[in-house]
């Protein structure tokens, strides 16, 4: 198993920075936001928080067709099957490896990009904290997509519209947290929600990931 | 470390390809699969490795006893050989790349990234990862495409190695290995449309066929 | 002395770089040294802006630089697309992380800068932004570089995403500049005397300005020289295997 | 030249939907929005004209990579390289039926989705319009990226890095003609230069894709 | 028709891999390469098709002469096996696809999608492209990679037809063909690394090398 994490993040990494550019994708959401609906602060503190979200789950997202995809190419992902690897192990290592290289990077730069959208000072540690919550379950439930879409020729655009729905929860607690926090109004019940969802499906998904991809590579 | 194929019917696409078939593999035999273009050698194969389930009959062979080699050898093109070599034999849990960089002369490409290797090289590499993986029943599908006269005969040794140390393997191939092996010509067990396809009867699923 | 193109062919530029480039860093150390101390402790506080204002003799210069690096990669990549001389791609090569990491400076500086003077970190005003999105350009340019193995593609790749990049930073220009008419400082250093920073502030502006230009150039030659070396070494590698 | 139009709308017939898609994708971002940002409507008003465009913009984006990619895999590419048709126009054929299968149902379907982020009455024309205009220097810019990219494994993340800076005088000046109509100024100007770009890039961006994609395929 | 090679070096990831290579390919005849694997064939056959420039000597032949046909078929998997000939015949402007069918058997998979054949069947279908290209001079790199002997045999014969009505082909291949062609080893003009290297002098821009 370990050495399976190694391999992704050393593939990851080889590949001229997969840590940058989730990062570097994240950065160009976020800068786009103003050039779209102009440079008022005051609008734009206001949107900052579901912007930083949405941000983070459209890199998320696009980085997601690789999770699965590369490997199917050329032939690894049926190798691995024959292996003594359980199917479950090799899913949830292929989310963690994702999560490694685009969840934390994004959990950790944050603050950054919240200074460009101005951001409210309080409002750096609740966006942060409900991304580093909220970030697994973005990674754990893309790679049931990934799976789910794996032998399909042009499988990514699909991919975004079977996994963006499913997506949909963790975006409205996390961004609900973040919102909340910045009014100082009670952040616990979202939170909890968002945890719950976190937990649940990293318990439970990758059941569902290794079935896919096993009726996947039939 | 018998392998046993027992009456088994396969089917690709949904449609049955071949059926009836019966053989067996002992451990230090070789069995060379022959048939032409299409007739479903490569189905069957990925359906022994437990890829894909039979359509019935049953394949026998003691769990965790098999290595499939397939047309794509699932390398890293930006891991370099003995990565990607590394990779295999950990998840297969044999610790050792030595044995089969020697095998297939590889030491000299050890440290070239696989992406920059010929398709030859490339195919040799693939066969490789055969070796570190510790299984005794080897199932191969046109393990020679692209080697050189010299390398066809690495990897006969290879293979020779192998059933000597008590392994077999099952080998699908179009042209002559220069192997000691069993034949086996899968064309007579092409699947015939069946006559109760066209009555739309019989039980359960088979109403599909 | 012969002509300029002598110096495209590697082993004369190297030896040239051995020749100049202790002059340039010494030169560049007394000049970066004198204005940024001249700058820092010998001109008087500004009366609106307290000492902050001397954030200007590093974040002006690194404002220049970012701008005129991009303009010689520009060059360069010119020179390797029309004549294909490696040492202009490598240059161009060389030169990419220092202007952005110039650019960066420029934008970090004006955001301390910022916070006393207009109460925040950052405002997306014209100036701003479009060295945000130089910002991007630098980083897409050096990570194609980096994405790519073989050196000849690379050099190819990135040369014409250079020009195409710089029409677009242009357009981006206007663009912005269009979208939001921002608060940031005019143009300083114009002709225009009345509206230009006072003289006991910008003699030392200008030494620090050439300071910034003498350390782009030893940098750059430094940087080009070992990106030369480098190519060799994994040229030297790839003989050995052939054999 | 045709032939290849014709193959390549059908692929994307084919491949389940190559125009279904990207409207879906456009569709899950306008609803996505509200999600993040909260459902006031006049906020939500105020910055509709410009998240429809970075709506069509990340649908655009997301399908730029297909453009090349499976060509280029299955070897597609190089055998029309050696074909008797000029790389110029293969690249420029290429662009256009990425805008006829992505950048034309946005702009059909803009209206529809301007209802869900409350587009004031007036502004469905201004953003139909400047979407005519503006997406297919989307799409002829995207094929210069994917061009660029095209041999480069994982080159998803780095295609958009390399475009979306590319990108952005055609989302200004889009953007500001859609929010200058709904306010009823004067879109004299940045119309002209969304078309100028427009126009542009049709007209000499191919040359440099065509090059790029010669050097990529040695 | 002639295509004739000048002393040729061609070079892979920037390292020369052969050099001075001479030959000529008259109409109505083909030429066989041989050469062990990572030798440099396929390298040869991209420059020789233009795809890669030569680091130097000169390939002449008259221009848009050449057939190139590649380890992968370029094929659509969604498209039908007719679709895929109609596209290439399209853009080399020759519009029908009746010969291709027929010379590589494949009438009766015309409305087969390309992604559900075999292996085999793929090789064929990427074969019956060369036909509807019209070109005279093919240049085909391991152009039997996973045929069986009875699609071997079509494959000889529809060069030999191409030979007879005055076409040529270049071929890079591991196995016999059954064909009656001049043939060509490489493996003599590897590159040889040159003196000059470690003096890391010389002139312009061979100081890399
Ligand atoms: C009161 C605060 C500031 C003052 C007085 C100031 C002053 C200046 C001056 C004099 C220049 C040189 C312009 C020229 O020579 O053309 C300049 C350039 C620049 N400043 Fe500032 N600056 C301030 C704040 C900022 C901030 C907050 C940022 C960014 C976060 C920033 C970013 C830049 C950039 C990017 C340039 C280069 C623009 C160009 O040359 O086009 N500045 N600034
Ligand atoms: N994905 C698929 N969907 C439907 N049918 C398929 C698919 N792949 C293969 N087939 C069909 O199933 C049959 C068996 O294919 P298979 O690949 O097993 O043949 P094979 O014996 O390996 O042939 P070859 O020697 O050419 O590799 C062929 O007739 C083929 O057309
Ligand atoms: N992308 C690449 N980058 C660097 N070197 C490469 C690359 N591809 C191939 N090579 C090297 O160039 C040499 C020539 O490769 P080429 O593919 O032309 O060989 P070949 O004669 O076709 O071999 P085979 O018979 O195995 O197909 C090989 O030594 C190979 O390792
Ligand atoms: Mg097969
Ligand atoms: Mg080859």
């Amino acid at each position: 198993m370990i050495a399976l994490v190694v391999r992704d993040l050393r593939l990851a990494m080889r590949a001229g920075g997969g840590f940058g550019l989730g990062l570097a994708f994240f950065l160009i959401v976020t800068v786009l936001v103003p050039f779209g609906v102009g440079p008022e602060s005051t609008l734009l503190s206001k949107i900052a928080p579901g912007i930083l979200w949405i941000g983070a789950l459209l890199a998320c997202l696009l980085s997601l067709d690789r999770i699965f995809a590369l490997d199917w190419e050329d032939g690894s992902l049926d190798l691995l099957a024959t292996s003594p690897l359980p199917m479950e192990g090799v899913v949830s290592i292929k989310a963690l490896a994702h999560w490694v290289t685009t969840g934390l990077p994004l959990c950790l730069s944050a603050p950054l990009f919240g200074v460009l959208l101005h951001l409210p000072d309080q409002g750096h540690k609740w966006v942060v904290l409900s991304l580093l919550i909220g970030t697994p379950a973005l990674s754990v439930i893309g790679t049931f997509g990934s799976a789910l879409t794996v032998g399909l020729k042009r499988g990514g655009l699909l991919l975004s519209l079977l996994v963006l729905p499913l997506y949909v929860p963790t975006l409205i607690f996390g961004a609900e947290v973040a919102r909340r926090g910045i009014e100082g109004l009670s952040t616990a019940t979202p939170l909890l929600m968002l945890g719950g969802i976190t937990f649940g499906t990293i318990a439970l998904l990758p059941f569902a990931s290794a079935l896919v991809l096993r009726v996947n590579l039939r | 470390m018998t392998l046993t194929v027992t009456d088994l019917t396969i089917s690709r696409g949904g449609i049955p390809v071949l059926e009836g078939l019966h053989f067996t593999l002992e451990a230090g035999r070789a069995l060379v699969l022959r048939g032409p273009n299409g007739v479903g050698k490569t189905t069957l194969l990925r359906t022994i490795a437990g890829l894909q389930p039979p359509v019935s009959g049953d394949v026998d062979a003691p769990p965790e006893s098999m290595a499939y080699a397939a047309h794509s050898d699932g390398l890293k093109a930006t891991l370099s050989v003995a990565e990607n070599l590394a990779f295999w034999a950990d998840v297969f849990g044999t610790k050792s790349i030595e044995a089969a960089l020697d095998g297939f002369k590889l030491r000299e490409l050890m440290d070239r990234p696989a992406g920059g290797l010929s398709a030859g090289q490339k195919r040799r590499l693939g066969l490789a990862r055969l070796l570190v993986t510790g299984r005794p029943i080897w199932i191969l599908d046109e393990p020679t495409v692209s080697l050189d006269v010299e390398s066809v005969a690495l990897f006969a040794n290879a293979v020779r190695a192998h059933l000597a140390g008590g392994g077999s393997a099952l080998i699908a191939t179009h042209i002559d290995l220069g192997l000691e092996a069993d034949v086996f010509d899968v064309g007579p067990y092409r699947a015939k449309a069946t006559s109760n396809h066209d009555s739309f009867s019989g039980d359960f699923d088979e109403g599909f066929l | 002395m012969g002509s300029f193109w002598e110096y495209a062919n590697p082993v004369k530029f190297t030896r040239m770089a051995e020749t100049v480039l202790p002059w340039v860093s010494i030169l560049a150390t007394v000049t970066l040294v004198v204005g940024l101390v001249w700058g820092f402790f010998f001109t008087p506080d500004d009366y609106r802006q307290g000492s902050t204002v001397k954030i200007i003799y590093i974040h002006v210069p690194a404002a220049l630089m970012a701008i005129n690096v991009w303009f010689m990669m520009l060059v360069t990549s010119l020179v390797w697309l029309i004549r294909r001389h490696h040492v202009s791609a490598l240059a161009a090569k060389a030169a990419a992380p220092v202007g952005a990491i110039m650019t960066v400076i420029a934008l970090a500086t004006g955001a301390i800068w910022g916070q006393p003077m207009w109460g925040t970190w950052w405002e997306w005003d014209p100036r701003l932004t479009s060295f945000l999105i130089l910002f991007l350009f630098y980083l897409g340019y050096m990570a194609l570089w980096e994405a790519i193995d073989n050196p000849d593609t690379a050099a190819d790749l990135t040369a014409v995403l250079c020009i195409v990049g710089s029409v677009f930073a242009v357009l981006s220009r206007y663009a912005v500049n269009f979208w939001n008419q921002g608060l940031h400082q005019g143009a300083s250093l114009s002709l225009d005397k009345e509206e230009n920073v006072a003289d006991v502030f910008s003699t030392p502006l200008y030494i620090a300005m050439a300071g910034f230009v003498l350390l782009f150039i030893a940098l750059v030659f430094l940087r080009t020289r070992t990106e030369i070396y480098k190519r060799r070494a994994s040229a030297l590698l790839a003989r050995e295997r052939l054999g």
